[in-house]
């Protein structure tokens, strides 16, 4: 069993999530006496992905765990690693529907999908941040670019949620910035200078919180706006405990990758796997952030 | 692999034609890398397997949908940027009309549909076009601008997501193989012979050359430079148009980021291939060699499993040592000083 | 009769310098109109208003009573313009035979589709180069690397291979060897004698003499003086390009 | 905006200096667009408001530092895409440096961490230049490898993700204020003005210009250009490498991508001020006046809600009338035909 | 007493072609050499390879007995010798001051940094071109905007500006108005008088024999002869030029 090899393809390796995510897979593998290799893309974005995804297949290994690009897009490159007899399982994203092995939908052939339900993650943080802000005000979400399914699901949760629970708090116009923290805090800026009774934003990933943050700090309204990221790295940590951003939604990139990598090897192994593991979130705060037991939560870097 | 002026000239003398082939060597090179490492660290083939050559020649013909238009443009003495998003908004165009005929509609749909993604790049070709022949808008900027438009028109259209579509036939026109050849390879194929043919063989293409050197001597021998100049960007808009069709073919959605990620890619792809910033140089062989290098190094680092971010590094590192193995044939000939 | 060429009134101006003032002149069919005058006369800026490069301030040009200004230099060049211009507008990328019949490429038909017929347009480029008394080591290289006499040979080949009426030629012997300016000028008898109108500008007194039916003279952007070359004489004429009115 | 030969001349007439104002004008009139705009609809103002202007001074900044070199490579008739690294690899050394000094380090280490992140975009500088001037790579193609190298060297030292950091010094570095003024804005002001001085005032601006319009000319004259590229790759990175120990400073944070986001803008900043592909053009004035029209169309669009993806066609179009503003200056001085 | 300057057995080959083959002179100072020959002799390359525009295939320069081959133009430069250039190596977009003195710029300092002195160079330059007859109308415009004689006096200015031990003009003459080429020739008398040594390439027979101490004529990349101008005519030199062997 030394020669097992698994193959994690994440949605782009220049991200703390997923490489978090292969520490929980090495880990995994070091627990079994597998190996598992990191091949991605720069960027989140099917056209790269695919021929990293080729170039994979092409090296044959018994597994691959992949994080699609893109729920439709990655069906037809997922097809030939499942042609060419690799099991497929997917983390963190899915393709299709997300549920596998059901016999309904043309991407039904990965054995299972690992991950924190991007959606969910999104609800999670509308509802901290109604909290923080009483329930009422101005809110929006400070995104990458439209078009990457885990921040759109994100951002389409937290639509969801505030629009069925919260009436009184009003949901503006989404901003997108490129991944640029600089774009991001610039935005923030305008969108207070419109609106000068902003309540929150809402950072769909590392930069845009980043970039909310420091508008809101040049804006000295630190006590008034409050902001929530999602995903925990190191640089959003220390934002919390300096108060500039008030809450993270932190998945479980470790998990993820640490399950995946057993879910594989089980599949291969003849084991039944189940065809959806779900991973939880933890919200990290100014109350919890000192807290022992939340430091293996947060992101490596 | 600038020798273009030779190869343009065709009568080159036999150390020049010889010399030429330096790109083809670089790339031939590359492979053989590959393969001895593939034959010693895995004991397997890199070369000599069907699937390995189909899905480099893929990854290649996505890019050189991009830049054989691009080709034409920059050889021209102008660059369209327009086209990241020209294919992007083809694509979301063919999917909307795929979509609005139904589940898995008729093939005169698929081609109704095909047809309005063309029209759709063609658009910004047009604008384009307009911009910079008859405004004199310099290109760069006019084709940044229409970027921006186009990129947002595809997303309005689209309503920002992704457009997906379920249509066996269209799956099929992006993932079929003709004999051994995926189609998306046989069309690049077949756009980038007639791109060739366009600017090797063809008056259009000699005023393409000469209009890259000296806007004014083609001006002066009496060639309508403002239409010329509209057919460029047209033909740049719609070869990408053609990318962004293959990628709704491919991947059964639009996309309005679709052509966003390889921008870089073909535009490295036209340089490497011998192009100058400042026009007048470049031919389309020099350019498929150029996607080939880029679409065969990518593949073969992941699949010798060189961790991801020295993969930036091999990929910085090769397309420099590509274009030097160029600039020593410079030498060779004595074409400088 | 109408003259071949007639320039009315050309008015040129540049941002603030007024570069040609006021310019009239014909041209007839088999005649030979000398533009002479100082360096920044006007004359170049004068031929490019002709052959359509710039567009007048003011005035007209009529070719055989029809009017030109205005129209592009594919348009003039259509009406049976031929020019050669000082900065002989070559493509330096291109071989000569590409240059010679730049927009007026030939091709052959290889299975119904035109491809360019490279090498019948370099044998006509050597061709005609030799008639002026020029080869060219290699006929296949870009005119980037060739000398300045060999460039200027291709420049006038590309204007004299076209049976155009009017030939305009912009110091067209200013980089030629003696014993090709000689070619040039013989060229330029022939040339009238097939009835071909022509402008020719110069700095060389010899030849302008030798070749001109008329000679007119411009300073400062105006005509000083039109005449014949045997009822003036080289002093003359280096005086009404000094400017010295009459 | 390329009215930069004017410029460059000084001398030039009132007709002609008065009409080089319009690239000013157009960005007071997007900004009088904006003002009105806000009194009519909110009933607030737009431009008199100190929060407003620096949020729109930072945001160009970070444009500039990236532009300003930038401009000088592209007079020279080249282009440095290694900046958008260059950025990220100072970043990231940088925060690197903070991180090894400890929790809250004192200021001579944050200076040394500064040397330290300069020291990392200028080794990238004296590669491109190295690779220009004396292997005659051309410049595209060259900044592209070092593009590829700079990023994965900065994604290894970094470990791939971002460097976090403590220290309020690094901190106030990023945040502070100098009276009203934004310390970026600060350091982008001095570094512009330092650049002006040597593109408009200094031989080393002349040699710019000319080696962008003719290397001939320049080298003849007896001046050592490969040396002077070496110059002018170096500044490019400089400066970029600054713009990356800004970022570090404002968001506490090392990010190899933070340059990568802003190339394309800071392209644009230099086109839209008036430098042209072929080389030759440009001036720092009109480099700074297109890093703000982009930052205050980029503001303005969101203050004033519109929806985004009709921003991005927005921004699109802009850009595009900017440059057409631009030309029909020329139309009016005449300046072609 | 060593030559000036010393030519020897220089060769260059571009890919086939050899267009210098054996070139071999000297130039003593105060002396002036012209070197004529048909176009495409390879007098251009002859001289680009004294001024180290061209590294030659084979031979060697010597400049007052020094080696100068190998040597970078700046070198060559700094050595005394001044080269006009056959296609001017103008930069086009500079104005006629800053290309006189290009390499070479005038500063003057403002609060202790130097700042480009262009109102100086620019009057400099209105004064050298004035003394070869030539006024441009914007002596603050950039050099592209000018005429073709203009732009030639221009890269004239720039050679004879310095004190140069060694002047080389590649047909200085070719666009110049006529009072404005009788200038340039009273001016090779003066530096001649001077003691600079000139190399002149021209294709007008009647300035080669008025300015020339010796013609050294080449054809096809060799020299066909070298005569003194009292000890021949025009018809002899041309006759060399098109390489007829003695
Ligand atoms: N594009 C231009 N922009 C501004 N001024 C110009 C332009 N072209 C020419 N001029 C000016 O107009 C005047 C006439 O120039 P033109 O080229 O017609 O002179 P010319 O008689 O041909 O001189 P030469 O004998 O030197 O060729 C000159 O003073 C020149 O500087
Ligand atoms: N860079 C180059 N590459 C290739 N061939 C060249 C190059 N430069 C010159 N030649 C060739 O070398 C020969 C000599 O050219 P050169 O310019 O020295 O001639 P020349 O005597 O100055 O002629 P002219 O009187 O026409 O200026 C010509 O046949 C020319 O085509
Ligand atoms: O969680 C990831 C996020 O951090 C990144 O920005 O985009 C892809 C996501 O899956
Ligand atoms: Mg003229
Ligand atoms: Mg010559």
């Amino acid at each position: 069993q030394e020669d097992i090899t698994i193959t994690l393809v994440p949605g782009l390796t220049t991200d703390a999530f997923y490489i978090t995510m292969n520490r929980g897979a090495q880990a995994a593998a070091d627990a079994l006496g597998i190996n598992v290799d990191f091949q991605g893309a720069e960027e989140f974005d099917p056209v790269l992905q695919t021929p990293v995804l080729d170039a994979v297949i092409a090296r044959g290994p018994d597994a691959i765990l992949i994080a699609p690009t893109d729920s439709t897009q990655m069906i037809e490159p997922l097809r030939r690693a499942s042609e060419a007899g690799i099991p497929v399982i997917t983390v963190d994203t899915f393709i299709d529907d997300g549920m596998y092995q059901d016999g309904a939908g043309d991407g039904d052939f990965p054995l299972s999908y690992v991950a924190s339900d991007n959606v969910g993650g999104g609800r999670m943080a509308a509802r901290f941040m109604a909290e923080e802000i009483g329930g009422e005000g101005k809110v929006y979400v400070s995104n990458v670019r439209p078009g990457i399914s885990t921040t759109d699901q994100r951002e389409e949760g937290f639509l969801a949620e505030m629009e069925e629970n919260y009436p009184d708090i009003e949901v503006l116009e989404t901003q997108y910035n490129e991944n640029d923290a600089s774009l991001a805090a610039s935005q923030f800026q305008a969108v207070l200078a419109r609106n000068p009774d902003i309540a929150g934003v809402f950072g769909a990933n590392l930069f845009s919180a980043l970039g909310a943050g420091n508008g809101v700090e040049n804006a000295d309204m630190i006590d008034q706006v409050t902001v929530i990221a999602f995903d925990a790295p190191q640089s959003i940590v220390d934002n919390i405990s300096s108060g500039l951003v008030d809450a993270a939604i932190a998945q479980h990139p470790a998990e993820i990758g640490y399950f995946g990598v057993m879910a594989a090897y089980a599949a291969l192994t003849g084991q039944s796997v189940p065809t959806s593991i779900g991973t939880g979130f933890t919200v990290i705060d100014a109350d919890n952030v000192g807290d022992e037991d939340i430091a293996k939560f947060i992101y490596s870097e | 692999m600038s020798m273009s002026t030779t190869k343009r000239n065709g009568g080159a003398s036999f150390l020049r034609s010889l010399l030429n082939a330096w790109s083809w060597l670089f790339l031939i090179l590359i492979l053989a890398f590959f393969e001895i490492y593939a034959q010693t660290q895995t004991g397997s083939t890199f070369l000599f397997r069907v699937y390995n050559l189909q899905s480099i020649s893929v990854a290649a013909s996505q890019i050189l949908l991009l830049a054989l238009g691009l080709t034409l443009v920059i050889v021209a003495g102008h660059i369209d940027l327009s086209i990241a998003f020209s294919t992007g908004f083809a694509a979301v165009a063919m999917a909307l009309v795929v979509r609005a005929a139904g589940d898995d509609p008729g093939l005169a749909m698929v081609l109704l549909a095909l047809i309005v993604g063309l029209l759709a790049a063609g658009i910004v070709g047009v604008v384009n076009g307009w911009l910079v022949a008859h405004l004199d808008v310099p290109s760069f900027i006019g084709t940044l601008g229409t970027y921006g438009i186009a990129r947002g028109a595809a997303l309005i259209v689209a309503g920002g997501a992704t457009v997906s579509i379920r249509s066996d036939t269209v799956r099929s026109f992006g993932n079929g193989e003709i004999w051994l050849f995926p189609i998306p390879v046989v069309i690049a194929a077949v756009l980038a012979i007639g791109c060739h043919y366009l600017l090797a063989h063809t008056r259009f293409g000699a005023h393409t050359y000469a209009l890259g050197a000296n806007r004014a001597s083609v001006e002066r021998a009496g060639v309508d430079v403002k239409r010329h100049l509209m057919l460029l960007f047209i033909i740049s808009a719609l070869t990408a148009g053609i990318g962004g069709l293959i990628y709704t073919g491919r991947f059964s959605a639009g996309a309005a980021n679709a052509g966003e990620p390889i921008l870089l890619y073909a535009v490295a792809a036209v340089f490497i291939g011998g192009a100058s910033l400042t026009g007048g140089q470049g031919t389309i062989s020099g350019t498929v060699i150029g996607a080939f290098i880029i679409a065969v190094i990518q593949f073969g680092l992941v699949f010798s499993g060189l961790p991801p971010y020295w993969q930036f590094v091999a990929v910085g590192l090769v397309i420099i040592v590509a274009v030097l193995v160029d600039q020593s044939k410079h030498r060779v000939t004595g074409d400088r000083s | 009769m109408t003259a071949l060429l007639e320039v009315k009134n050309l008015k040129k101006r540049f941002g603030g310098n007024e570069a040609v003032k006021d310019v009239n002149f014909e041209v007839n069919a088999g005649e030979c109109v000398v533009l002479a005058g100082d360096n920044g006369a006007g004359k170049s800026t004068v031929i490019k208003m002709i052959s359509g490069v710039y567009t007048p301030t003011a005035g007209t040009v009529h070719l055989n009573g029809e009017l030109l200004t205005g129209k592009s230099p594919e348009a003039v060049r259509n009406a049976g313009i031929e020019t050669i211009y000082q900065d002989l507008a070559l493509a330096d990328n291109l071989d000569p035979g590409l240059n010679l019949y730049l927009g007026r490429e030939i091709s052959r038909r290889v299975m119904g589709l035109p491809f360019l017929d490279r090498k019948k347009m370099r044998e006509d480029a050597a061709r005609v180069m030799k008639s002026l008394g020029i080869t060219v080591p290699d006929p296949a290289a870009p005119v980037r690397e060739m000398s300045g006499g060999q460039r200027q040979a291709i420049a006038l080949a590309r204007a004299i291979h076209w049976q155009a009426g009017l030939v305009i030629m912009d110091e067209p012997t200013a980089a030629l060897g003696v014993p090709e300016q000689r070619e040039v000028m013989a060229l330029i008898e022939r040339m009238k004698q097939q009835g071909v109108g022509i402008i020719l500008i110069s700095h060389n007194l010899p030849d302008i003499f030798a070749a001109a039916d008329r000679i007119v003279v411009l300073a400062r952007g105006v005509v000083a003086g039109v005449r014949r070359p045997d009822e003036t004489n080289d002093e003359e004429v280096v005086r009404m390009m000094m400017g010295a009115t009459l």
